[in-house]
């Protein structure tokens, strides 16, 4: 019991120093030591009407105080790599291959023991569906508690105590009356700041938010950001964004990597990417969204569906779909390329897009995106 | 990929019920057949080999009045499989009424009929059952009657459930908004997509009623010898279990194989039925 | 809660009401009516016990009226006098109920627990040879026949291997508790088969469903050992329906041990029931079929009871 | 409502196919007689007056009526022909259960909803069936709304059995050309909704819905259950539609600026209360009402500089709970701006636009707020 208390605050300690880093280069500095990071990592499902090719070795580095959003419509495989990341892909899924490195050590080679042992306390999760993702049968304070005494070795009395606290701190109105509630005496917003008053109930160094508003209402939704980026500010952890939304998290993620067909197709800091996205998806999800200044104008769709992830990618997945495919897209899967970034800070890992026609692409949407016609034109 | 050809991929995914469909097939016909295929009248008493083992003339044997087990068995079938398919097909027909009527209508009528169910539900069937069979002597039909009458309870409230969630689907709803009658939704829309309990419990229901008959005529209040059921046959082999053990085997093991085979059957229909479990993914 | 429990023993009145109703109109319906079978079976029965009876149903009344008297009566425990013994069906009732009560508690409680862990277990180890053993096993469970599982028992362990008694209750003052027990062993497994096997389906049903709820999903994210997934968020949750069909089933359980007492010779309800069907002693029948209604709708009031319990949205509908 | 005559002789919604009677009226309401920016407004098709819709909450053994879910509490507004109304609130604020109210899937508690100047709330069983062909619905969820066990054809041939329009043959031939209209193949009509995805399931929602040629449309979060990319395409889709079929559509939603992209005119809704109504242009460039801010505030901009820049109205709590909602100001509760009057006193509904372009705002401090929060 107290050998697992002191060594929560060995981790405590350790972790203090690139809080502070992190804090300090506001998201900028690329010389500390990402806390999360993910490499070549693939994981599929061996169902019996195929193997779903979900996640395609993707790639990604997540650094403290750091927030990046992994933006994809349903089936781009944004889900399925967070749960890989915490070890919890539903079967029949499979981490095929790749790394999980999270403060430098991989969570992929690690027992399912110490799996457990790190999930709660150093990367915690929230999910898409307060409603469904609290025990309804168990009181908030019960499962508030959970985290606090299987990782921090806590007492009975003083998880409940803690617990309290939590849900004072995101802002439960009289917590301590409400622990012995049922999740259902909660409305939809209380119930996501009780998911994350329970994610960030051991202070990890990455939180990983799965669509955590989707499922509330607009107003629900700025308050609950509003809380996270508050509490991000004050705990200083990583935090990785997982959305469909692209405006939502232009205002508050760092960087910004665009998930396609199980892929990243394109990633850069969240200024450069709406200024001069690189990929054909990434200019066509923005220029769907209805624009400010012509409300009245038509929206540009994106013809077409998503690919079949059973097939395993044999050519760049957006091919089928891309005004500006040619011949070399189809034979030829294009990987994650450095594109210069014209923010000035160029640099490997700045700007990549996996793209064969990035050259051709620069600039904002509304100027830049062209019709059929014009595409024509390059090919 | 049409929604038929889905299910006879998911159902013949079942094994088991594909074999029990070759097995239940098989039985039924030889028991229908029996006139034709059986190697004896089921009565033909033959005092020279009484309380025979199982032999190359008699293949399960025979009884203490030398009558052919086999195909006593096989007419003992008859009748199970009559009452055990008739009064299914009543409970089924009962039950889906009153639990689509319920659900659709709701409010009083759900109610009334609901408070209706609980009450035939909190009566022990077996006990009310052997009441009713000692007021008259029962025929193979009568019984499937009775039973049938006193079985339809589970059905009218998974049926009920299932309209209650049905009738909220947006589908459903969009034909209210088209100007669908009731019957229309009724018979287009709820009931084929609530077939899938519909069925697994019409095939619950045969299992439970063969059993029910075979009770009955274990306890002497079935069908009436000299009329072979396999719930009379056991009857009379109770006293000489210990000495010819084949009397008691044999038709308890054709209870047994049929209601096994019809309740596979429903298992591998529960899946075959129902749409999520084929869904495009 | 105190609310909750109220408003259920309310609603019991309407049901038991009901059931009333429907099993006078079963005496009614009886071959010449309630007294015929006395009349016509031409056995010595003593005149005043029929006499007591038709005067008791007033034969001579409106059918309802009738039927307030004799509910009237059965309200006070009056539940008339046995045709067979001329003694009250009550007293009778009451002398035999011990040994069903026993035999029917046994069987529930092997099934409950047998059920529990094969459920559990099968559902934890999801496709493993033990769940496809259990699966085999439930099926076949299912679909026996109570008697002719009880006749097999009766042949392998009593006849063959001479293990057990296949007959009897053995007396508890005569034998002691053990050589008891071993009377009671053969009619438990055999009463409770059908329930382990229904049961523990269900259950591996109903806690798969559980284990993929996003809620476990959660409780994973946290950290906590499989134990504690399964334990504290599975299992709770999955029990909830469990509960309904126990009680449900019931009037299954006192059905099967009609069955099985007879088969056994056991000294229960069930058998003087089955003895009573034979002696057309209609009055006893009817207070049989009574008890057991009753028996099965406050046996759902429980199971209301501990549903409310487990579930807190049930409470606060 | 006696002088008016029945169902059978209303005139057709699109006049593509001339009723046999003959006895079409020559009333202004006919909206083929209206042609597109005609000085002369036409009046409303469609007329909401005070509705109401409360849903009983029962409890006890006897079922007695405890209370209610106030979900739609005395709702006013008109749609002219070929207009789009946008309708736009969080969830709980009655927007889905006020078109369908209108669409009588529900059944008004109080109020009046008149459709081509006939009462729809008071209508019998068989006139109300035949007035159905003429207004129509479009559903959220692609998935639940579509008869997982009837064939694409079916479906589309539904509405046509039974308003019994055309021979079996025509039908056929018009569920293909709906199929065609809508952008998927026509040889697809034997498929079964599973074999499709969410974008193409809602074409064969909005392909039904157009099958009896229908007036008016309520589309309920038609594109919410859908990827941004394919929303766009539906969106586009609805736009088109509409201006081909001279469509009129209650458009749904909770997203803003799809609502801004698609209306002309916008109504918000707030706990089973209409708190603003205005053109699109007015409302968004100057929305009068605190929460009609609040909503605008709170819906990102897909732009890092702007967001930076921007200082969001961030609501405080949640929505209460139509079973009681607040006095006086529903918004009280939660509105930055509330004080002593607004939580005793009802704000009226005025209007405070021009003459041609009415903005409707049920606000004390309507006037004086600042819009300094929303772009």
């Amino acid at each position: 019991m107290s050998g697992r208390t002191g060594r929560t605050e060995d981790a405590a300690r350790a972790s203090e120093p690139e809080v502070v880093a992190g804090a300090d280069g506001a998201g900028g500095s690329r010389t500390v030591e990402p806390v999360l990071s993910v490499r070549n990592l693939t994981t599929r499902f061996h169902t019996r009407s195929g193997t779903v090719h979900a996640v395609n070795g993707i790639s990604y580095e997540l650094r403290a105080g750091e927030t990046l959003a992994l933006v994809g419509e349903s089936g781009s495989g944004k889900s399925v790599s967070a749960l890989s990341v915490m070890g919890l892909v539903p079967p029949p899924g499979t981490i095929e291959h790749g790394q999980v490195l999270l403060n430098g050590r991989d969570l992929l080679q690690a027992s399912e023991r110490e799996r457990r042992d790190v999930r709660g306390r150093e990367v915690a999760m929230v999910f898409q569906d307060p409603m469904t993702s609290l025990n309804p049968v168990l009181t908030v304070g019960r499962q508030l508690a959970e985290p606090l005494r299987r990782h921090l070795g806590m007492g009975a009395r003083e998880a409940r105590a803690a617990s309290a606290a939590l849900m004072k701190r995101v802002g439960i109105p009289n917590p301590a009356d409400r622990l012995s509630d049922h999740p259902h005496q909660f409305s939809g917003g209380q119930r996501q700041r009780i998911m994350i008053a329970m994610a960030l109930a051991c202070r990890p160094s990455v939180l990983i938010a799965d669509e955590p508003t989707t499922a509330l209402d607009v107003t629900i939704q700025a308050q609950i950001v509003a809380l996270v980026r508050e509490l991000q500010d004050e705990m200083g952890m990583a935090i990785l964004w997982i959305t469909h939304d692209l405006a939502l998290v232009a205002g508050f993620a760092d960087r910004v990597a665009v998930m396609y067909g199980g892929t990243i197709v394109e990633e850069a800091g969240v200024g450069e990417l709406y200024a001069d996205p690189r990929h054909p998806y990434t200019r066509g999800l923005l220029a769907s969204l209805p624009r400010l200044d012509d409300p009245r104008a038509r929206l540009t769709s994106i013809e077409g569906r998503p690919p079949d992830l059973k097939a395993p990618p044999t050519s760049c997945p957006f091919a089928s779909r891309c005004d500006w495919a040619v011949d070399r897209c189809e034979k030829e899967v294009p990987p994650l390329m450095d594109v210069p970034s014209v923010s000035g800070r160029s640099g490997p890992g700045q700007h990549r897009s996996a793209c064969w026609r990035w050259d051709d692409l620069g600039g904002a949407v509304d100027a830049a995106f062209p019709g059929r016609a014009e595409a024509g034109e390059f090919a | 990929m049409s929604e038929r050809s889905g299910f006879w991929a998911e159902l013949s995914r079942h094994r088991l019920a594909l074999a029990s469909v070759v097995v239940l097939g098989v039985l039924s016909a030889a028991c229908l057949g029996a006139p034709l295929l059986a190697p004896y009248a089921f009565d033909a008493i033959d005092l020279s080999s009484i309380q025979q083992a199982p032999s190359e003339d008699h293949l399960m044997g025979t009884d203490d009045l030398g009558r052919d087990l086999f195909t006593r068995v096989l007419y003992g079938g008859r009748v199970s499989l009559l009452i055990g398919v008739l009064s299914a097909v009543l409970a089924t027909v009962l039950g889906s009424a009153v639990g689509v009527v319920a659900g659709f209508y709701g409010r009083a009528v759900d109610n009334v009929l609901m408070r209706m169910t609980d009450v035939a539900y909190a009566i022990p069937t077996l006990p009310l059952l052997i009441v009713l069979a000692s007021y008259t002597e029962a025929t193979a039909v009568s019984m499937a009657v009775v039973v049938g009458l006193l079985s339809w309870m589970t059905t009218a409230r998974v049926v009920r459930g299932e309209v209650l969630s049905l009738k909220e689907m947006a589908f459903v709803e969009a034909a209210r908004s088209l100007g669908a009658s009731s019957g229309r939704i009724i018979w287009r829309h709820l009931l084929p997509n609530a077939l899938g309990p519909i069925v697994v419990g019409a095939t619950l229901a045969v299992g439970n009623a063969i059993i029910l008959e075979s009770s009955l005529s274990f306890l002497g209040l079935g069908v009436q010898p000299p009329t072979p059921t396999w719930g009379n046959m056991l009857m009379d082999a109770q006293a000489t279990m210990a000495t010819k053990p084949w009397l008691t085997i044999f038709p308890g093991l054709a209870i047994l194989l049929t209601v096994l085979a019809v309740n596979f059957i429903g298992d591998g229909l529960q899946d075959a039925l129902d749409p999520s479990a084929r869904s495009s993914r | 809660m105190t609310a909750y429990i109220l408003r259920r023993v309310l609603q019991m009145v309407p049901l038991l009401l009901g059931i009333t109703v429907i099993l006078f109109a079963v005496i009614q319906a009886a071959p010449g009516g309630p007294e015929g079978a006395l009349l016509e079976s031409g056995r010595f029965i003593d005149p005043s016990v029929v006499e007591a009876y038709r005067a008791r149903l007033g034969v001579d009344q409106p059918v309802p009226v009738q039927y307030v008297r004799w509910i009237g009566a059965a309200l006070r425990g009056d539940l008339g006098v046995s045709f067979s013994t001329t003694r009250p069906v009550t007293e009778m009732i009451i002398e035999r109920l011990p040994a069903t009560l026993e035999l029917m508690g046994s069987a529930f409680v092997l099934a409950a627990i047998l059920a529990f862990l094969i459920g559990t277990l099968s559902a934890v180890r999801q496709y493993s040879w033990f769940d496809h053993l259990s699966t085999s096993a439930s099926f076949l469970g299912i679909a026996m026949p109570v008697f002719w599982f009880g006749l097999i028992l009766q042949l392998v362990f009593g006849v063959w291997l001479g293990w057990l008694p296949v007959a009897g209750t053995g007396s508890l003052s005569g034998g002691g508790l053990l050589n008891h027990l071993q009377y009671l062993v053969l009619p438990s497994i055999v009463l409770s088969l059908r329930y382990v096997a229904g049961w523990s389906r269900y259950l591996r049903g109903s806690l798969l469903g559980a284990l993929r709820a996003d809620y476990i999903r959660t409780a994973r994210a946290k950290g906590l050992s499989e134990g504690a997934v399964v334990g504290v968020h599975g299992l709770r949750n999955a029990l909830i329906p469990v509960v309904s069909i126990m009680a449900l089933n019931l009037a299954g359980l006192f059905g099967g041990a009609v069955i099985t007492e007879t088969i056994f010779a056991w000294p229960g309800i069930g058998r003087m029931f089955v003895q009573a069907m034979f002696a057309r002693d209609y009055p006893l029948l009817m207070g049989i079929l009574l008890l057991g209604s009753v028996m099965v709708v406050v046996f759902n009031l429980v199971a209301d009871i501990v549903y409310a319990a487990l579930d807190p949205r049930i409470r606060y509908e | 409502m006696s002088d008016q005559p029945k169902g059978g002789g209303s005139p057709t919604a699109t006049g593509k196919t001339p009723t046999a009677t003959g006895k079409t009226p020559a009333r202004p309401d006919d909206i083929d007689a209206r042609s597109e920016g005609s000085p002369e407004p036409a009046p409303p098709l469609l007329e909401v007056h005070d509705l109401v819709k409360h849903f009983p909450v029962r409890r006890g053994f006897l079922q007695r009526q405890v209370g209610a879910i106030r979900a739609v509490d005395g709702v006013s507004f008109d749609i002219h022909p070929g207009e789009t109304l946008g309708l736009v609130g969080e969830s709980g604020s009655g927007k889905s259960t006020t078109g369908r109210t209108i669409l009588r899937l529900h059944e008004a508690t109080a109020g009046s909803v008149r459709f081509r100047g006939q009462e729809l709330t008071t209508l019998d069983r068989e006139p109300l069936r035949r007035e159905r062909r003429h207004m129509q619905m479009i559903f959220q969820d692609p998935y639940a709304s579509l008869n997982p066990r009837h064939t694409v054809g079916t479906i589309l041939r539904e509405p046509l059995d039974v308003h019994g329009v055309g021979d079996p043959s025509e039908r056929r031939a018009r569920v293909h050309q709906l199929l065609d209209r809508v952008g998927l193949d026509p040889a697809w009509d034997r498929r079964y909704p599973h074999e499709f995805s969410g974008g193409q399931r809602q074409r064969i929602g909005i392909a039904r819905a157009l099958a009896t040629r229908p007036a008016f449309i309520v589309a309920d979060e038609p594109i919410a259950a859908l990827d941004v990319s394919i929303q766009a395409q539906i969106v586009n889709l609805l736009s088109d539609l509409k201006d081909e079929l001279g469509l009129t559509y209650l458009f749904i939603a909770h997203d803003l600026s799809m609502v801004r992209h698609i209306s002309d005119r916008v109504a918000v809704m707030y706990l089973g209360r209409l708190v603003e109504l205005g053109t699109r242009d007015a409302v968004f460039a100057q929305p009068l009402h605190p929460y009609t801010q609040a909503l605008m505030s709170a819906i990102p901009v897909p732009d890092p500089k702007l967001e930076a820049e921007r200082r969001p109205l961030i609501l405080q709590g949640d929505i209460p709970s139509p079973a009681a909602p607040p006095s006086g100001c529903r918004f009280h509760t939660r509105c930055p701006f509330a004080e002593a009057r607004c939580r005793t006193d009802e704000p009226e509904w005025r209007d405070l636009g021009t003459a041609d372009a009415p903005h409707l705002v049920a606000c004390h401090f309507a006037e004086g707020l600042s819009n300094e929060h929303t772009m």
